[in-house]
């Protein structure tokens, strides 16, 4: 796979001098891995970040309505305890921190080590684990499920609580509540390839996709033979359906995740078939967003995320957001 | 028989190793992972190599705590803060000591050990890290002599070996269930390594297991 | 190259019913492969178009402040003019319309059909052609250059140009000038794959990049080795910038745009590059846009453009835009 | 001599030999184009083919123009606002005819070829179908006669070939310039057939063009 990079050691570096120089509202502090808003807002603040190669994520949902810091660490790999504490030293006010995290266990630990690092501080960090994806049974692995796309409406709920002004512990429980309500699962056309080691993370025959898989080029629950769209969606939706509390009347938002390689027509086509299937079972779509949000480099596939609304998760999805990633 | 140079010589070799081994850990972590664990770590103990060539002290915590340290700040992942443990657990036990005995390494492996488990939470049969690391540390604590670091190393490589046949129920592996079996995990083999070093440096004449030829 | 579809035939059909489900501001005209905002605007009407495959060209661009109506043809090819006519009929109003088309044969002959077809009902429409694609020298060859990315620039100004009211003939005069300073050069790192098809549209070696590709999978200008990202910055932006009349103190606009499989972060990569040696010419950067705005399907590439800004064209660039694809 | 039955023949007759020949077509537009030359044709010809046989009538300008509607709205691309203008001068040319002789089909070619002119504003040796529809209509009108007819379908087929030693200087292969050259061009291809099929449904008894072998 062909890279369009100079030095391998230099990409996360020269990744984010790339995003600040097109996006001014956002900076990036000297010396660090870490984006934030050019203009600190006296409010809760929120910290997300992981590994690099799903861009937009995080940098992308940094702004007025979503986060206030994202850390980027090496490509698919966990931001160092260090850099989230730099984070959160620059986005604290008197408010408090909350750290939004997926659930892996590299992410987990050093989020972890730098949110007790901070408590040292005197900082009042809260953390909130997002594990969305229903590919990996619960029951059978205690280590839970992984956090996957559906992330990205934890950071826009919770970024809007904490835009009107709510307290930390608010925050936290919304953040938390969406994180309930959030079900996710996605499927690869194609792998995807790491610079630094330039080999594919797996290989697919011609004629079959990886279920299951997670955000970073692992292998999935299974491997299947191609089907048409319609089919594919149908086995993520299904899986999402049975994890997920969904009924007749409820409302919900959709978001259709490209993995990256994945042109915008296929995600169109797969929405298509998501939304006669949730309108077959009366469920309202209240909002669907469809694109690249949570991307694995250049892997082929999509997720799909269902986030179940009450009202107020309602009212905070269509709080005005203005990031380079997401606008409302 | 531990002294700072010896510990400044083990960090070296582990790092000459990681070296080698970088595509080997890569490729088993790509097999249950993310296949990153080899890059991870060699990314990491070259920073702390390179920081202990330029701060000389005698004071083997102080020694550790940079490795953790600065292992803490390069790695990232699950590596990262799991080999930081190990280190800041050696700087607890060991500071303010220029050398310390086969007891007091006992003891800091045993710390290492306990601290993973706190960090992880993983128990043994869960293919990590821990897999080799209670073995290791059980079998020193019942033999905490030189001789006990050099069957460490054994039962290490061993245990590593060993986590082929297990299904993961810890780390990234485990997102795979049944999937995860047969491939060894990479943290602990990384881990086996470790023990090799290190008792290489302290004892010598450890033979240095043909990984490649043995895991892949 | 594996393909998220279903009948191959059907595809461009349950893309565009996939995009209206998605968002309801948009409405589909029965029958066509036209998208129009569901809500009618009382101004000079845009209707923009062309193969599909560029998604989210054209139907990202339809809203307020930018296109009227988007037609779509078959995967890359030209859309026909009974559609073309169908959108006009469905957007004119009073003011008369302006179509923005592409330089490529089969577009312009298709548009223009087009148009003889809406005069002969006694509309009044406009036509403008852009060609920004600097790849192709103008002198060897009378048939102009190519458009490609650049084009979202006229969409946008334009746009906002009609939005503030003014008549067809200054919207088409802005248009023109817009075209006149927007220059555009694209890059590929490996082919792409029409779903009908199903034959990569031209082949690469692992150490081969295909320089001045068009956003049909056409073969570029030359093959050349793969080599540091920057190095392929500098000979897109080298003959970008011999083509422009761009000086230092001028006022620019960028668009790093993504043809499809290449991942965000190697754009932003290359944006630092761009924003580096604009800096070196003392040449004022305004906007940057770093996204997929024009693509050619699953494309692994990329292209730049730069648009000379003069006072009018920042403020109708900076104006309000409310589309799924652009939003400012 | 041109029946509304061999008009309608004919569109099947070349629909067929498309349907036979888009791979080879999609392959040509391929290597100096977007590959879908011969997709075009076949979406508009069957199409049209469909049309003609749902809407019977004896009027050959009728016909022609049922096709030039068709294809206007279902090929797109560079080929179908061309193809439609020559079925849209068929019909200006025949309107009301139930059947014309050599002489109106000479002159309908001819009005053909020009109105391809003003659509395409192409010059013969720019390595478009304008480089066999020129010479082809030319060899008509030098012998407007059944065996003009015959002879015109040759030209255009060696035209056609010779379009391979042309640089484009119009459509989307201009833009490739000297890399252009090597390869025929497939509206050129797609031509020559046309003429094959159009004599061999008035005549009889041409042989087909080997065209796979000949230019692949
Ligand atoms: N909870 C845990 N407890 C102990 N060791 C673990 C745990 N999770 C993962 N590991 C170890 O970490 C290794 C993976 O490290 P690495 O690949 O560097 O990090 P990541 O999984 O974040 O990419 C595994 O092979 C395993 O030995
Ligand atoms: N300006 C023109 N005049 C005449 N023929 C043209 C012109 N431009 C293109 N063509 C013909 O059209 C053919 C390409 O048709 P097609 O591939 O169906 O359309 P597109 O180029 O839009 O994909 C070329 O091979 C050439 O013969
Ligand atoms: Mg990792
Ligand atoms: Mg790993
Ligand atoms: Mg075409
Ligand atoms: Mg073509």
């Amino acid at each position: 796979m062909k890279k369009l990079m100079n030095e391998v050691g230099h990409y996360v570096d020269e990744m984010l001098d790339g995003i600040v120089l097109a996006h001014p509202e956002l900076r990036r502090l000297p010396g660090t891995t870490v984006l934030v808003r050019a203009k600190k807002a006296d409010k809760v603040a929120l910290v997300s970040g992981g590994g690099s190669g799903h861009e937009p994520a995080h940098g992308g949902f940094v702004g007025p309505g979503m986060l206030d810091a994202a850390v980027a660490g090496e490509m698919f790999t966990s931001p160092t305890p260090d850099q989230i504490l730099e984070a959160i030293r620059a986005v604290h006010g008197d408010q408090g921190v909350l750290l939004i995290v997926k659930n892996y266990t590299g992410d987990v630990m050093n989020f972890e080590m730098a949110a007790e690092m901070a408590t040292m501080e005197g900082i009042h960090v809260e953390q909130v684990v997002v594990d969305d994806d229903v590919a990996v049974q619960n029951s059978t692995h205690t280590i839970g499920r992984r956090g996957i796309a559906g992330t990205v409406f934890v950071h826009k709920i919770a970024g809007a609580a904490a835009e009107a002004g709510y307290p930390l512990e608010t925050v936290a429980q919304i953040a938390k509540r969406t994180i309930a309500n959030v079900h996710s699962m996605g499927v690869a056309l194609s792998p995807c390839t790491v610079p630094a080691s330039g080999q594919p993370s797996f290989q697919l025959a011609d004629d079959e996709i990886e279920i299951g898989i997670g955000i970073h080029g692992e292998p999935g629950v299974r491997r299947e033979p191609i089907r048409p769209a319609d089919d594919v969606v149908d086995t993520l939706l299904d899986t999402i359906l049975e994890n997920a509390a969904i009924q007749a009347g409820d409302d919900v938002a959709v978001l259709v995740n490209g993995l990256g390689a994945t042109p915008l027509s296929e995600l169109y086509i797969a929405n298509r078939r998501i939304a006669k299937r949730l309108a077959e079972q009366s469920v309202n779509i209240q909002q669907t967003r469809v694109g690249e949000y949570m991307t694995s480099l250049e892997m082929a596939g999509f997720s799909i995320s269902l986030l179940k609304l009450d009202h107020e998760l309602t009212k905070l999805l269509n709080a005005p957001a203005t990031t380079i990633a997401w606008r409302s | 028989m531990l002294t700072t140079s010896a510990f400044v010589a083990f960090i070296q070799a582990y790092t000459n190793r990681l070296d080698e081994l970088q595509p080997l850990l890569d490729q088993l972590d790509n097999q249950i992972g993310d296949g990153d664990h080899g890059t991870n770590m060699t990314r990491g103990f070259h920073a702390a190599n390179e920081r202990l060539t330029s701060t000389p002290t005698d004071d083997l915590g102080a020694l550790s705590q940079t490795v953790a340290m600065t292992l803490l700040s390069s790695v990232g992942g699950a590596s990262g803060p799991l080999y930081a443990t190990v280190f800041l657990r050696f700087s607890a036990q060991w500071k303010g000591q220029s050398q310390v005995d086969a007891k007091e390494i006992t003891e800091a492996i045993v710390q290492a050990r306990d601290g993973l488990v706190v960090r992880g939470k993983a128990h043994v049969g869960e293919k990590t890290m821990i897999d080799v690391w209670s073995p290791a540390a059980q079998t020193l604590q019942e033999n905490p002599t030189v001789s006990g670091l050099l069957k460490a190393a054994t039962v290490a490589a061993e245990a590593a070996v060993g986590t082929r046949e297990l299904v993961a129920g810890k780390g990234r592996a485990a997102y795979l269930g049944e999937r995860s079996r047969g491939t060894c995990d990479p943290g602990s083999v990384s881990s086996a390594v470790f023990f090799e070093e290190f008792a290489n440096v302290i004892v010598g004449g450890v033979e240095k297991t043909p990984w490649p030829t043995l895991v892949s």
